[in-house]
């Protein structure tokens, strides 16, 4: 139940850290920490069943289960897929507006002729 | 945090949307519901018979699942061209022979812009062979012990990266070269595509495998797929890192 | 031990978003995937500690440096 | 190679493709490497088209093909599934992306690496429409938006890398919701395929109760996000704006609905999505209003294109979410899908030609804005269209979306009402379609001839470079198809409706008749209308009120404020609704 109540946090954490902070390095900081929170989330509860790692060695009995371990190695993949494109993007925007705050970003973008 | 001009528009945006996320997250962070182990039980007594690999969980990854894998190798060649085509279309000066331009084929050289430290020389130069091996043993050994496709293409990865930095002299191994590892990945995605399509002509359908009619033991299918998508990976995430420390003007 | 593990993770995501220096951030970061990958450990799913350390700590961890390299350490905002 | 095999093709041949592209991109130079991107393409887009064509008469005698990936047992598999509704979603993508890949060869992005990416695009929209597992849904919606934040940062332009940096950081986040909602779904059933989810929902106390409502909102609400509902449009018109002309037609008329009817799949099977198509759909009503006003006021033409996208998908999703809430199997609610599906199909013809000649001669003109831009049509014919094809194709699409009768547009917006009939939707699309009429009046001004003569002549230095050849035949492709699908309408639609209805056919035909009487006095109401609102638009104070709607506060955390609000809103619905 603690652990629930902590992971919800962290979670509100990186949803915290993509809507509040201006900085959008720190938004991508935020978006993976957001990914990694609900990959814990999914091997916490994953793990409440079993007591020992799905390899099955002889006589290995109650596994954990392992479907929520492999969607999770593509959730974790994917999650760093989309933060390394997310900083090539952000880094184009650098390069166009020197700053990485997204309101000066906004502004200066937003009005240019496109 | 320093409190700075935050208009209280803005704090009322930023308050609304994590109640209204907190009241959502709730009802399923908090249900009681015991988790399921109907899929754990099925794996748990006949996984290893019908994919043959002792690792439950690349057995799902490669076997059950594997349509699943193919879309999320596609995904990361996706992510690694498209972040290579993004920078260097902004003029940066990749690391040699790694931008747009097919330049001229030269020797490739260590990367400048590095103050070369001792450290750096002893630690990346020996240790690059030894993390390479490292990351072939994860692929191969995938479906025994821990490890995979992915994770041993990712160390395989930090590898090539560990040998092009600690490469001092102009002793550049082929492996650092560009076009080398846009050909090992273009070709393993080749692999990968026409691995999916064998179960198609021996009429296991798509992803089927070819080896199930055969006595050989459905592994090697996977021990296959396996090496592929390592191989794909490791060059892949290799490629993207190793442009990624070019020199910056 | 898990819910220690958890209380490290919340404090490091703090303070990579506080923190002034992005430089510091990213250390900070790799740090939570090094300790969520420990967590993984503990929880008895192997596969997805090694991929969250090889991928985690390894890949976005430089793919991060490489960003700050090329544009600014300093946080303004 | 028996059946089950060939319903893979229209994901794999792209796939295939895409390969190709990759290796000529690696081993070849910059000539060979063109011609292995020929080939590549013409495998990725052209072969499909064979196997659809031949997997027609099955699909027609309603045989729905469901199979596992590998023919696993237990239920852990991958579960995919070809029927009608896959057959249409495949023939709106390959045919959309198959006129806008021409159109690169003019103009837009070029190179081996970008037609690969695009090949990857199709194949994730071919793998969307086919998957019936929960997880393999979120790995085709990601693998589509990776391929489409990477096309639209390819136009180089830097609003474009403004405009993907936030549509990827949204979906981003919306897809960790996905992920929130498939672990309360896997939790209460204990399966990812929508057969196993269903079954198990139905055997739990109240239907699983709070967990499974909400854990269905949240996923409802993440593939929302992606189709540019109501709340969660913001992401869209910066989007479809900078992209490469291209691409904003491939976004617009294909990559917002791919999701919606992939999401028709969960709805229908399980008992509690009726609640989500119906709120779904009042907000897709409520879209199509607030979509043209906007668009009446915007100065950019490719963004006033781009909340027309938005309007038009009100009314799709109005009718969609009318044809969840009332069932498929009902005769109401197969004619409100069929009236859906038509005008999804429709729209994404006549929009992909309003992007593609808007974006034409918005580029030989080198102006965007509405109201300086004047006499686009000499401009053009300097640009070397001997015969006026830009000018007649832009003429065909506008037509067609203010529904003029012979065209497409007439058509689904004939079956709309039809379907509709007299609810009060009727009348929110009714008003809409006067704001559209209103704003492609306003748009067609480029093209009207100078008034004032002291315009200088374009400076001699800056001679419009030629319009490409396949500029003109992509357009002309997509202008035949819109003046085709709009006179063949009704066999169209019993086509449609044959191939959405998997089995059960309906004889009667959509709209009895299309030219009737009502109809066409609808359409004169709706032209004059359309012609008094651009009128008042162009006065003093209408201008003023017009710039207030325009430049109205907009932020990045805006998004997120409306996703989350969005989501909050569905899951109260969904918990009062049951």
């Amino acid at each position: 139940m603690i652990e629930r109540i902590l992971l919800i946090i962290l979670f509100l954490i990186g949803f915290y850290g993509i809507i509040a902070k201006k900085n959008i390095i720190k938004k991508i900081f935020a978006l993976s920490i957001l990914n990694s929170s609900v990959v814990i989330l999914f091997i916490l509860e994953g793990s409440k069943i079993g007591t020992n790692a799905p390899i099955m060695e002889e006589g290995v009995k109650n596994v954990v289960d392992p479907i929520p371990q492999a969607l999770m190695l593509t959730a974790i993949v994917i999650g760093v897929c989309i933060t390394a494109l997310a900083l090539a993007i952000a880094f184009r925007l650098y390069r166009y507006t020197h700053t990485f705050d997204i309101d000066e970003i906004h502004r200066k973008l937003h009005d240019e002729p496109f | 945090m320093k409190k700075k001009k935050y208009s209280i528009f803005f704090i009322f945006q930023i308050v609304l949307s994590l109640t209204a996320v907190l009241a959502v997250l709730l009802p399923v962070f908090f249900s009681r519901v015991s988790w399921p182990d109907l899929a754990r039980n099925y794996l748990e007594y006949n996984g290893l018979k019908e994919s043959g690999a002792r690792n439950l969980v690349s057995s799902i990854y490669l076997g059950y699942r594997a349509f699943d894998t193919l879309g999320e190798t596609i995904v990361l060649l996706v992510a690694v061209s498209g972040t290579i085509s993004i920078i260097s279309h902004s003029g940066l000066s990749l690391a040699k022979g790694f931008g747009e331009e097919k330049s001229k084929k030269q020797t490739y050289n260590s990367i400048s812009g590095f103050n070369r430290t001792e450290l750096l020389d002893v630690v990346t130069g020996k240790l690059g062979p030894i993390v390479l091996i490292f990351g072939l043993y994860l692929m191969l050994f995938g479906h025994l012990s821990p490890g995979g496709g992915f994770q041993g293409g990712v160390v395989v990865a930090s590898g090539i990266v560990f040998m092009a930095l600690g490469s001092k002299t102009d002793s550049s191994t082929w492996l650092q070269e560009a076009g080398v590892l846009a050909k090992i990945e273009a070709t393993g995605f080749l692999f990968l595509i026409l691995a999916s399509l064998s179960g198609i002509p021996g009429g296991f359908g798509f992803f089927g495998n070819p080896l199930s009619g055969t006595e050989a033991s459905p592994v090697i299918y996977i021990i296959i797929l396996n090496t592929i998508i390592g191989l794909k990976v490791g060059a892949g995430i290799g490629f993207m890192c190793i442009a990624m420390l070019g020199k910056v003007e | 031990m898990t819910i220690l593990i958890l209380i490290l993770l919340i404090v490091l995501s703090l303070y990579t978003l506080s923190s002034r220096d992005l430089l510091h951030g990213i250390i900070a970061l790799s740090a939570f995937s090094l300790l969520s990958a420990i967590l993984f450990y503990i929880l008895y799913a192997p596969d997805v500690a090694i991929t969250e350390a090889a991928v985690g700590a390894g890949v976005s961890t430089v793919v991060f440096v490489w960003a700050i390299r090329s544009t600014e350490r300093k946080d303004k905002g | 190679m028996n059946l089950s095999d060939i319903i893979f093709a229209p994901v794999f041949l792209p796939l295939l493709g895409s390969v190709l592209a990759f290796l000529g991109k690696a081993f070849f130079k910059d000539h060979g490497a063109k011609l292995i991107e020929y080939s590549a393409v013409l495998i990725g887009l052209g072969l499909p088209w064979i196997v659809l064509f031949y997997l027609l008469p099955s699909m027609l005698s309603g045989t729905v093909i469901q199979l596992v990936i590998g023919n696993w047992l237990g239920g852990v598999g991958v579960i995919y599934r070809f029927d009608g509704l896959a057959w249409l979603v495949d023939f709106l993508g390959f045919s959309i992306a198959g006129a806008a890949w021409i159109y690169t060869l003019g103009a837009g992005p070029k190179g081996p690496g970008f037609s690969a990416v695009f090949l990857i695009q199709t194949a994730a929209l071919a793998a969307t429409a086919m998957t019936v597992d929960l997880f393999n849904l979120f790995v085709c919606l990601e693998v589509l938006g990776i391929a489409s934040y990477v096309l639209i940062a390819s136009s180089e332009k830097p609003g474009a890398f403004l405009a993907s940096f936030s549509y990827l950081m949204v979906s981003a986040t919306a897809m960790v919701f996905f992920l929130v909602g498939l672990l309360g779904l896997y939790r209460l059933t204990g399966s990812l395929s929508y057969e196993g989810i269903a079954s198990g929902l139905k055997i739990l106390p109240r239907g699983g109760g709070l967990t499974a409502n909400v854990s269905l909102s949240l996923i409802a609400a993440a593939v929302a996000m992606r189709v540019a509902v109501m709340p969660l449009y913001g992401w869209l018109p910066d989007a479809h704006a900078l992209a490469p002309h291209a691409i904003s037609a491939v976004l617009s008329g294909v990559l917002i609905k791919t999701p919606l009817f992939a999401l028709t799949r969960i709805l229908i099977i399980i008992p509690e999505g009726i609640e989500i198509g119906r709120l779904m759909g009042y907000a897709g009503a409520a879209t199509a209003l607030v979509g043209v006003i906007i668009a009446l006021a915007q100065k950019d033409t490719k963004r006033l294109l781009a909340y027309h996208s938005i309007s038009q998908i009100g009314y799709i999703v109005s009718a969609w979410g009318a044809a969840v809430a009332a069932g498929l199997s009902t005769p109401i609610g197969l004619t409100l899908m069929t009236a859906s599906f038509l005008h999804a199909m429709y729209h994404a013809l006549f929009k992909g030609l309003l992007f593609l000649t808007i974006g034409t001669t918005t580029d030989l003109a080198g102006e965007r804005d509405v109201y300086k831009l004047r006499g686009a049509a000499t401009i053009l014919y300097r640009g070397g269209e001997k015969f006026p094809v830009t000018l007649f194709c832009f003429l065909v699409g506008a037509l067609a979306i203010m529904a003029i009768p012979p065209l497409n547009g007439y058509a689904s917006k004939a079956a709309l009402s039809y379907a509709f009939k007299d609810s009060w939707q009727a009348s929110f699309l009714f008003a809409a379609g006067i704001g559209t009429t209103a704003s492609f009046i306003k748009l067609s001004r480029i093209y009207w001839p100078q008034r004032k003569i002291d315009q200088a002549a374009p400076e001699a230095g800056t001679v419009p470079d030629k319009v490409h050849i396949s500029i003109q035949i992509s357009q002309i492709f997509l202008a035949i198809m819109c003046i085709a699908s709009g006179i063949f309408a009704s066999r169209i639609s019993l086509i449609v409706k044959k191939l959405l209805s998997t089995g059960i056919i309906d004889t009667n035909r959509v709209p009895p008749n299309l030219f009737s009487i009502q109809n066409l006095e609808k359409t004169a109401i709706t032209v004059t209308a359309g012609i008094v609102l651009f009128l008042i638009v162009s006065t003093r104070p209408g201008k003023k009120i017009l710039s207030l709607i325009r430049n109205r506060p907009r932020n990045f955390q805006g998004l997120f404020l409306s996703f989350s609000l969005g989501m909050f809103g569905l899951a109260l619905w969904m918990i009062y609704k049951s």
